[in-house]
């Protein structure tokens, strides 16, 4: 229940087709997290890189403590390009009681903000220039230094 | 053969090494001056699996990844 | 920016509709809660009674501290009845950053939860039945008593 | 002349009183037995204004509400 796009995610469609898989599973609540690009410091929009591997067996670990909880959980990406007010992001959290699912996605987005291996850069004068200063360093970076 | 491969932003081609362990691999690395800022804010995997110290035997065919920071959504 | 509907909710459409009412805002975060009426307890459905002009004094206090966070809140509830599987709430905001975003969908949940003036009735054997028992009394209450 | 309106589950047509304030309201209630729990649990809203204090002066053509306990959602 990853799935990854290339360039913006069609938001309408991507609440809609989760919100009808999980029509009859019988869940409470269904809280989704849309992140889309803003306009600021003169971007013309974002661009994105991913490692898979790793952000699949991050996002494993996660559906692993979500089920534990009784909750589900679904996350869209973008990959390369994506424009002013374009969205890159979605995550969304099922479950039967309201405050597993509000806590979760509160948890959820904020470790996919730390440690999920994407890269941002920013799109600027048609340049691609690491946001770097946005970034955060993974946990337990640094040994090799 | 260990191979490294530099993740996201970080401008490098890949290397084919001969080493045993993580300590080896930072020896290398640490006498690239371009590599020294991306030594200090980047994470290791192993294998895909991300490491916390430095004392990891590596095996031949094993992959190591530089993770530097990240910023997804 | 509150919506009250006869019966369940069109919930992709309504996600749809306020994506698309923000799309141009530079709002970086969208943040919808979604209720669904849960099979449990032999229920049939939920049905609603709604007191309207509580509920937009108390939505309008809302609407007033999401503006003072640079954030906006949309609502939409059911009247009357609600089957299972389908949907009799949805709760939204928008703000530019995540933080103000995850913090504010829980707490005006929780605070339409305990202060919202509606009230939920079980639909069970035909009969339509108070939920005194997961229902919660106004603050203040009692003091006629 | 006061209206009196009972919301949602509380089935008892609306009233119209000659009552100054919340406390008249509160002795005629207690004489109703039907409405003992209800005023235990029960909000009250003064013009459509939620109140918390039985000290409220009421005046001709003003509206009282009681409000049992609520669930949204």
């Amino acid at each position: 229940m990853l799935y990854l796009y290339d360039g913006a995610l069609n938001v309408p469609q991507i609440l809609k087709d989760w919100y009808e898989q999980e029509a009859n599973s019988n869940y409470g609540a269904y809280i989704p997290f849309v992140g889309t690009v803003r306009s600021e410091d003169g971007i013309e929009g974002l661009s994105f890189d991913i490692y898979e591997p790793i952000l699949n067996s991050w996002f494993e670990a996660w559906q692993k403590r979500a089920k534990e909880r009784g909750a589900v959980i679904k996350m869209a990406h973008s990959r390369g390009d994506v424009m002013l007010h374009e969205s890159s992001y979605i995550a969304a959290v099922f479950s039967p009681k309201r405050r597993v699912a509000l806590e979760f996605i509160d948890e959820f987005v904020e470790d996919f903000k730390a440690s999920a291996p994407i890269w941002k850069y920013d799109l600027k004068g048609g340049k691609r220039i690491y946001a770097l200063d946005r970034s955060t360093a993974i946990k337990g970076s640094g040994i090799l230094r | 053969m260990v191979t490294v491969e530099f993740l996201g932003p970080i401008q490098k081609e890949s290397l084919k090494l001969e080493i045993a362990n993580l300590s080896e691999l930072a020896k290398i690395l640490q006498n690239d001056e371009e590599m020294q800022p991306w030594l200090e804010n980047s994470a290791v995997a192993v294998n895909d699996m991300l490491v916390s110290s430095r004392d990891i035997e590596l095996k031949d065919g094993d992959r190591v990844a530089l993770l530097p920071p990240v910023c997804g959504g």
